[in-house]
């Protein structure tokens, strides 16, 4: 029986905005390698914004160069509307940029509450010393960021290991765990570095329920890295398409699709 | 199709009247759960009354804020149409909110019908129309879909409350609202409306109605049992009273509230009483949530305490050495000394002091790891237990009984007492009921508290003139008052040699072992008894991998030829014990084959309390039962259709003789 | 316009530097090779040169001659290496860099208090027959006091570390050092098991310390504080990355060279003892320029 | 088995993230603090408070200050004996250049100052770490007794080398029985453990742990890889200061650089790591372990042996089976003596089951 017939009106929580984000003209180089060359595009408001390619396409550095890991060459990037010369990751994280890792990058022997918790280290203010005698301000910030982390908990339905160390969960829950770190910080654009990298079919569905549902319910902007480009066809607003760091396509999914060059990328077909 | 629905009910309601000449409203007392809040509410006013671990902590509802809310939604309620006499249906697993939306049903005189969480649109549909519901308390978007699914079929039913709002932002429906919404709704209604609640409250009566229960279903298709304040509230303080139990008590409560059972132990009970009822924060941190609270008492079931003791079992085994040594002794004397009190024997000093010592390292630290160290009284219920899971959990000092009852006859109906808990009853009758054996050995009650009679079938009630009930279980009553419940009167069979066959207490037994999770014995009118068995994954797959036996799953692993010979070593322990005793030796196990795929409630094989329903599981595996009686050693069996999109399968089943002794007796 | 003589006595230090150098040198070059095959930092690589060279004196004691002495000693250490490297380090494999330091740390417990209490505690001397004397002509033709012993000990450290080099570059031992450098998986394809690879170097240092310490003992005597020599050694490991062969050759004559001058030449306005710590500070000074040492690579930030 | 762990339930976040989350283990703690505060004073010999259990004390919070660092931060430091020794020469200073300056007021102050000297040498963690910055903080080590040493004016220009520490006053009240400064020393220890613990549980702790386990991560998250690391380094720092200066004023009843040696910082080190890093109570055990070890050694093999054998001989031994130890340790269990006890722990809890 098909539900969504009997769910009336707009499906969507949070309509989608103005750009939020432009990367104009961004190329990036190691040495001689080019990594990105002559990128630009922008991510609107509440969007799922997806960037997939083939390996070696140049989309991690694309990641890195948002978050300000990487200082592009050439280029600029505006975050709402202010230009960002020399992001640090630092910076990127107070403007409200929030991100995973391709390789899992939580703090292995914390547990997951902990892991959580600490991601919100930018919502807290309390010195050492405030915590160290704990003072009302330590304690009033450990009850917040405790109950924001437990709220994240229950979102990610992961109750039943809180207070487990997270190199003790398997691969697909450690992923969802560092999900929960990013959203922490309740974040306004959320970068995710290949969150289904090597999932089973079902942790993939489980997560891709996941990035809708941080979406639809904080209407949290969304950056999706992918090589596979099965899933994020489903749940991307619009999709970019990189292939050996140059941008070979840009739109919604359908029309992406239907792009030559994609195609032709994505079968190998020689340059 | 709506008008007859709508004629349905309202013939239900009328099968209910307020006031109807029936011998047991005339003895009502006149309370309803409504008054029974408010005066716990002056009376106990701080203590707990629910207690929900949600988000990492235990959250604490007293009983004078349980008022309050109740009152708020009450207000809400009537708000949004909820009249006397209408119905209300709750859909999720245990919550405070869920038992303050069925007190605030109960406030306006509206009757609670709670339903099982996991059953299918299609199975609640009818129930829905047949009852007129016109309200709903769900817990979260799945529930929400799934009623919005069959809300063309539910005419009447026009508002449904949630209580979680995750993903519930886009919905526009008119019909929906969350639970945080209505209890704002309810303080802007409260002020205008002034003391229309208390009115309400006021004008309710014992007799009315109160809960409208699904029966099992075991023998059929499930109906509607309508319950009335007056008779659930004498009933679960007659129980309480046997027990002594007292608002400084707790519970746990996890099973289905749809389950009459669950109900009268989250809420009808502690309302009377006035005990704190606990809500784990999720079914996989059940057990972790229980060792936290340990309850003083619960309700449990025979699954699941097979599911304890094999855990315990399990996990024992994977201790071994002195751990495991000190275990079985520890147990072994216990069971001795529990046959010799229940017998009336004399126990020596030197038992008596080990038994001591063993508590302090064995029982105790077990009960504690259960969490059931503080555990003033358990009861199973629903089904019959296995003696030897009754008694272990009685060796560890765990006061477990049965309790026995069915929907129509209040549920409760006798428990064993203390001092007098023996395997092969379910005690006696509580107080103000009578029980008495027909001539057909059929088990008849009459009490205070029967079920009003079923929702759109007003004949349907299987009481007698002199208000007896029949309750379709064979029984027989002995001459100390203590009640036996044989089996179900349709499950009784006749094996083709003429001995009797009973089922169940075969079945309970090959359950009993930690490798499996369900069986079911076929054997009436045919030649000899056999087994169809479902293994349990979990801990059949760690056997397999520490026997280094590579499985891809459920299926996989039912298929092996090793894994056939697992069970056949269980079987043939069971056989030997059937054979001991010449009335059960023609019921030996013959042979026995192992199910590809797990039982469930989706496919209607089990009830959604878990129980076989043996005419729906007969056809489905008629050909393997068939295969079975040929002498063939393989069957096939059209594979139930997968999730998705995927073809339906064959499965080739391979079905084996039982040994009819123990292995190693057949070794030498 | 220097004075000439001026000019000779620095020569005369920075030579003198230059020759401790070298022996930091062959210290720190048992590290590498320890380092470059198995991730373990070895700080009981002071502890061995300790108890070879005070073993070496001990079969002299009992009597040997020279030859036999350092024979059976280098049988020794062999045996000594191979062993801890199989009932210790094999004990270790992929646990935490520290766990593994802390584990070295206890064997130079074990090799200290060995040696100790084989031989005894007393300071011995060890004549290698050349004397701790300036070399004449030296002295004659530029007036400079260079030792004899100071100038074998070079010879024979330049050597050591020549054929150290040889054996690890030319030959097939060499070959699956390099491979275990580069990764486990590479060295099993090559065909060379790693443990062998893991004894034979565990050998090596052992050999390695033995000549190490005759060189120190010989000058300073067999005592206990050729134990710190291994601490000296770590600021040479610092600068000439923990992987480089002719990087710690380079750092060690560094440090050597620069410890010297600046005690001769700075120490006196403080009193002296800037030898102590000058080759750590200069460590830290490296590192916070060029952390990954004299001739190691660049790392690039992968995320 | 004595644990029962059922009917603890928590229905707040403060109670669920308290210290010690069995009321067990609490009970078991205050037994264990009554004792030390109201029985130990009064029975044990001077001896055993003097010479046992004050330089425990005092190298407890030094280990303290090592397992901030290096347990919690990550960081690898074989400076602490140096940080000591500023603590120890601060607090001594101040008490003779400070008219009327309080003992308590002095030791605080001297851990400021040894948390100042601390940044200094924690700036190369900013480049590096493991083994690099072991042999950075080394440096440190020998750079600071070196300038002790060689500048008269630390030293108040005694050329006897060792100075005899001021007296132990507070309120007017001087502690000068053993037991009187066992039980200053166990106050401050106290009181200093507790906020070390409620550094290391809250947000501080998980900061430093963040940037320990993963640097990366903690940057993208807004984190300050080089506030984070110096602060360790200063609070670590500070602990080692003030416990530095215990140790002079209680134990040694001296300054003297030499007693702050490289071996000090070694010794630390172990007590950190065999003890149980990024434990609280881990730097207790590995003190206790450390420190009695040679004591049972010694009266063992005195036992054993008697006059017979030579004591360097003995001494050897001791430092051989000292070895061996922490080599079975690296080996059995890394994690040290508190993750022993956390076993323990979770055996008991969980008898008769063992998982």
């Amino acid at each position: 029986m098909n539900v969504t017939t009997a769910i009336q009106a707009a499906t969507r929580a949070f309509a989608i905005g103005g750009p939020i984000l432009e990367l104009d003209s961004i190329s990036l180089r190691f040495g001689g390698v080019k990594a990105l060359t002559n990128i630009s595009f922008n991510i609107c408001e509440h969007e799922i914004r997806a960037i997939i390619g083939p390996n070696g396409a140049g989309k991690s550095s694309m990641i890195n160069v948002i978050n300000g890991i990487y200082t592009p060459q050439e280029g600029e990037v505006r975050f709402r509307g202010e230009r960002l010369g020399a992001m640090t990751p630092q910076r990127a994280a107070r403007m409200g940029i929030s991100r995973t890792f391709q390789n899992i990058a939580l703090f292995k022997r914390m547990s997951v509450l902990d892991n959580i918790m600490a991601g919100r280290t930018l919502q807290t203010r309390a010195t050492f010393l405030d915590v160290a005698f704990r003072t009302p301000r330590s304690r009033r910030e450990e009850l917040e960021s405790r109950e924001k982390a437990e709220e994240i908990i229950e979102f990610l339905e992961i109750e039943d290991v809180r207070k487990t160390q997270v190199a003790k969960l398997p691969y697909g829950l450690q992923k969802r765990v560092e999900l929960g770190r990013a959203l922490a910080a309740e974040p306004k654009l959320l970068l995710l570095d290949e969150p289904m990298a090597g999932m089973n079919v079902e942790e993939k569905q489980d997560m891709c329920r996941f990035i809708l549902d941080v979406n639809e319910n904080y209407g949290t902007t969304i950056v999706l890295i992918e090589h596979d480009m099965g899933v994020v066809m489903d749940i991307s607003d619009r999709v970019v398409v990189l292939d050996y760091g140059k941008k070979i396509g840009d739109g919604p999914p359908e029309e992406v699709k239907r792009n030559q060059e994609v195609i032709d990328a994505y079968l190998g077909v020689a340059h | 199709m709506q008008s007859v629905g709508t004629g349905a009910t309202t013939g239900a309601r009328r099968s209910a009247p307020r006031g109807e000449a029936l011998p047991q409203h005339a003895a009502g007392s006149g309370e309803t759960f409504a008054r029974l809040l408010r005066s716990n509410a002056s009376r106990l006013a701080d203590r707990p009354a629910y207690r929900e671990k949600h988000r990492g902590i235990w959250r604490t509802t007293t009983w004078r804020a349980l008022a309050r809310d109740v009152d708020i939604l009450a207000a809400a309620l009537a708000g949004r149409g909820l009249k006397r006499g209408d119905h209300v249906a709750f859909l999720g697993e245990n919550r405070p909110r869920l038992y303050a939306g069925v007190a605030a049903a109960h406030a306006l005189g509206a009757v609670a019908m709670p339903l099982f969480p996991d059953a299918t649109g299609p199975e609640i549909a009818p129930m829905l129309r047949l009852a007129g519901v016109t309200h709903a308390f769900v817990e979260d978007q799945e529930q929400v879909d799934k009623l919005l699914a069959i809300l063309p079929e539910c005419p009447a039913l026009r508002c449904i409350v949630y209580d979680r709002e995750r993903s519930m932002r886009p919905y526009r429906n008119p019909e929906l609202v969350s639970y945080a919404a209505l209890v704002e709704e309810g303080r802007a209604a409260a002020e205008r409306s002034g003391d229309l609640v208390s009115r309400a409250i006021e004008a309710g009566d014992g007799g009315d109605a109160a809960f409208v229960f699904l029966n099992s279903g075991a023998s059929g298709a499930s109906h509607a049992a309508v319950l009335s304040h007056g008779g659930l509230i004498a009933r679960a303080r007659a129980a309480a009273a046997a027990e002594r139990l007292s608002p400084a008590d707790s519970t746990i409560a996890y099973l289905p509230p749809g389950w009459m059972g669950q109900a009268i132990f989250a809420y009808a009970q502690p309302m009377a009483v006035g005990y704190c009822v606990c809500c784990p924060e999720s079914s996989e941190t059940l057990l972790s949530d229980m060792r936290e609270i340990a309850p003083t008492c619960f309700l449990t079931t025979p699954r699941m305490l097979d599911t304890i003791f094999s855990q315990v079992a399990l996990r024992m085994e994977a201790a071994g050495g002195v751990n495991l040594a000190l275990f079985n002794r520890a147990v072994a004397l216990a069971r001795r000394l529990g046959r010799r009190r229940l017998a009336g024997e004399p126990v020596g000093a030197a038992e008596r002091m080990s038994a001591a010592l063993y508590d302090a390292v064995v029982y105790g630290p077990l009960r504690d790891a259960l969490g059931m160290s503080r555990v003033k009284v358990a009861y199973t219920s629903g089904d019959a237990v296995d003696p030897s899971i009754l008694a272990f959990f009685r060796a560890l000092g765990v006061n477990l009984k049965q309790l026995y009852g069915t929907t129509e006859s209040g549920f409760l109906v006798a428990i064993q007492r203390d001092g007098a808990v023996r395997p092969d009853t379910v005690g006696a009758p509580l107080d103000g009921v009578e029980t008495r054996i027909s001539p057909d050995g059929e088990i008849l009650v009459r009490a205070e508290g029967l079920f009003l009679g079923y929702l759109g079938d007003g004949d349907g009630r299987s009481v007698d003139a002199e208000g007896w009930l029949r309750t379709g279980d064979l029984g027989s009553l002995g001459a100390d008052g203590q009640l036996r419940v044989a089996d179900r009167a349709g499950d009784i069979g006749v094996l083709a040699c003429g001995a009797a066959f009973a089922p169940r207490p075969i079945e309970n037994r090959i359950k009993a072992s930690p490798y499996v999770r369900e069986a079911v014995v076929v054997g009436d009118g045919r030649d000899g008894v056999i087994a169809l068995i479902d293994v349990n994954t979990t801990s059949v797959g760690r056997w397999a991998d520490t026997h280094e036996i590579a499985f891809s799953g459920h299926r996989d692993l039912a298929g092996q030829d090793r894994v056939y010979d697992l069970v056949a070593g269980v079987l043939a322990d069971i056989n030997a014990e059937l054979a001991r005793d010449p009335a059960t030796a023609p019921c030996v196990v013959r042979r026995f084959a192992l199910l590809p795929e797990e039982l469930s409630a989706d496919d209607g094989v089990l009830t959604r309390t878990g129980k076989i329903r043996r005419t729906v599981f007969a056809q489905r595996f008629a050909p393997l039962i068939e295969a079975a009686y040929a002498g063939r050693s393989s069957a096939s069996l059209a594979a139930r259709e997968a999730e998705g999109s995927m073809a339906a399968g064959v499965d080739e089943v391979k079905i084996r003789d039982a040994a009819l002794a123990p292995a190693d007796r057949r070794a030498a | 316009m220097i004075d000439t003589v001026e000019l000779l006595f620095f020569l005369e230090v920075l030579i003198g530097g230059l020759l401790a150098g070298v022996m930091y040198s062959l210290v720190a070059l048992g590290f590498v090779l320890i380092y470059k095959a198995s991730r373990v930092f070895n700080f009981a690589q002071g502890a061995m040169v300790f108890f070879a060279v005070l073993s070496f004196v001990g079969f002299m004691e009992l009597g040997l001659p020279f030859w036999a002495a350092f024979l059976v000693t280098v049988a020794l250490m062999i045996l000594v290496g191979m062993t801890t490297e199989r009932l210790v380090l094999r004990q270790l494999v992929n646990q935490s860099d520290q766990t593994l330091l802390m584990a070295t740390i206890g064997l130079a417990f074990v090799f200290e208090g060995m040696g100790q209490l084989i031989w005894g505690v007393e300071v011995r001397r060890l004549d290698l027959g050349i004397p701790d004397v300036p070399l004449e002509w030296v002295l004659d033709s530029t007036g400079m006091f260079i030792s004899a012993l100071d100038i074998s000990a070079g010879v024979v450290a330049a050597v050591m570390v020549t054929v150290l080099a040889i054996l690890f570059s030319k030959t097939k031992i060499g070959l699956g050092l390099r491979a275990v450098a580069d990764g486990h998986a590479a060295a099993m394809s090559i065909g060379i098991p790693l443990k062998s690879i893991w004894m034979i170097v565990w050998a090596t240092a052992g050999v390695v310390a033995l000549v190490a310490g005759m060189m120190w003992g010989a000058r300073n005597g067999v005592q206990f504080a050729l134990v710190w020599l291994a601490l000296k050694a770590w600021p040479v490991l610092i600068i000439g990355g923990f992987t480089s062969v002719p990087g710690v050759i380079v750092a060690g004559l560094m440090v050597g060279a620069i410890e010297k001058v600046a005690e001769v030449y700075i120490g006196p306005a403080f009193g002296g003892g800037i030898e102590g710590w000058a080759p750590y500070m200069m460590a830290v000074v490296f590192l916070m320029f060029r952390p990954e040492g004299l001739f190691g690579e660049r790392m690039i930030r992968r995320v | 088995m004595i644990y029962r762990q059922a009917g603890q339930f928590r229905t707040s976040y403060a109670a669920d993230s308290r210290a010690i989350p069995f009321r067990e283990d609490r009970v078991a703690l205050a037994l264990i603090l009554i004792a030390a505060y109201f029985v130990i004073p009064f029975t044990a010999s001077d001896y055993w408070l003097s010479v046992i259990l004050v330089p425990w004390l005092a190298l407890s919070l030094v280990a303290t200050g090592q397992n901030i660092l290096m347990g919690y931060a990550g960081q690898h430091s074989l400076g602490s004996a140096g940080f000591m020794a500023v603590g120890a020469f601060a607090c001594y200073n101040l008490m003779l250049r400070i008219d009327g300056m309080p003992f308590l007021v002095a030791l605080i102050l001297s851990g400021v100052i040894a948390a100042l000297v601390g940044v200094v040498f924690g700036l190369p963690s900013l480049r590096v770490r493991g083994i690099y910055l072991a042999v950075a903080t080394l440096a440190a080590q020998f750079f600071i007794v070196w300038v002790i040493d060689k500048f008269g004016w630390f030293t108040n220009y005694d050329t006897s080398g060792i100075i005899t520490t001021q007296r132990m006053e507070i309120f007017g009240y001087r502690f000068t029985t053993p037991a009187e400064q066992y039980l200053i020393v166990l106050g401050i220890v106290t009181a200093l453990t507790w906020l070390a613990d409620n550094m290391a549980r809250g947000r501080t702790g998980r900061n430093w742990m963040a940037v320990r386990d993963m640097d990366v991560a903690a940057e993208v998250m807004g984190l300050s890889l080089l506030r984070t690391k110096l602060q360790a380094f200063a609070i670590s720092s500070f602990y080692c200061g003030v416990g530095g200066a215990l140790f002079a004023y209680a134990f040694l009843r001296s300054v003297e650089p030499t007693a702050f040696d490289i071996y000090l910082s070694f010794r630390v080190m172990f007590m950190a790591i065999i003890g149980g890093l990024a434990t609280t109570i881990g730097p207790f055990l590995g003190a206790a372990f450390i420190l009695l070890m040679p004591v049972f050694l010694n009266t063992t093999f005195q036992g054993l042996f008697g006059a017979a054998v030579d004591a360097t001989i003995i001494s050897a031994l001791e430092q051989v089976i000292f070895g061996v130890a922490i080599i079975l340790f690296m080996i059995f269990e890394p994690l040290g003596l508190a993750r022993l006890l956390q076993i323990a722990q979770d055996r008991l809890r969980q008898w008769p089951f063992k998982y």
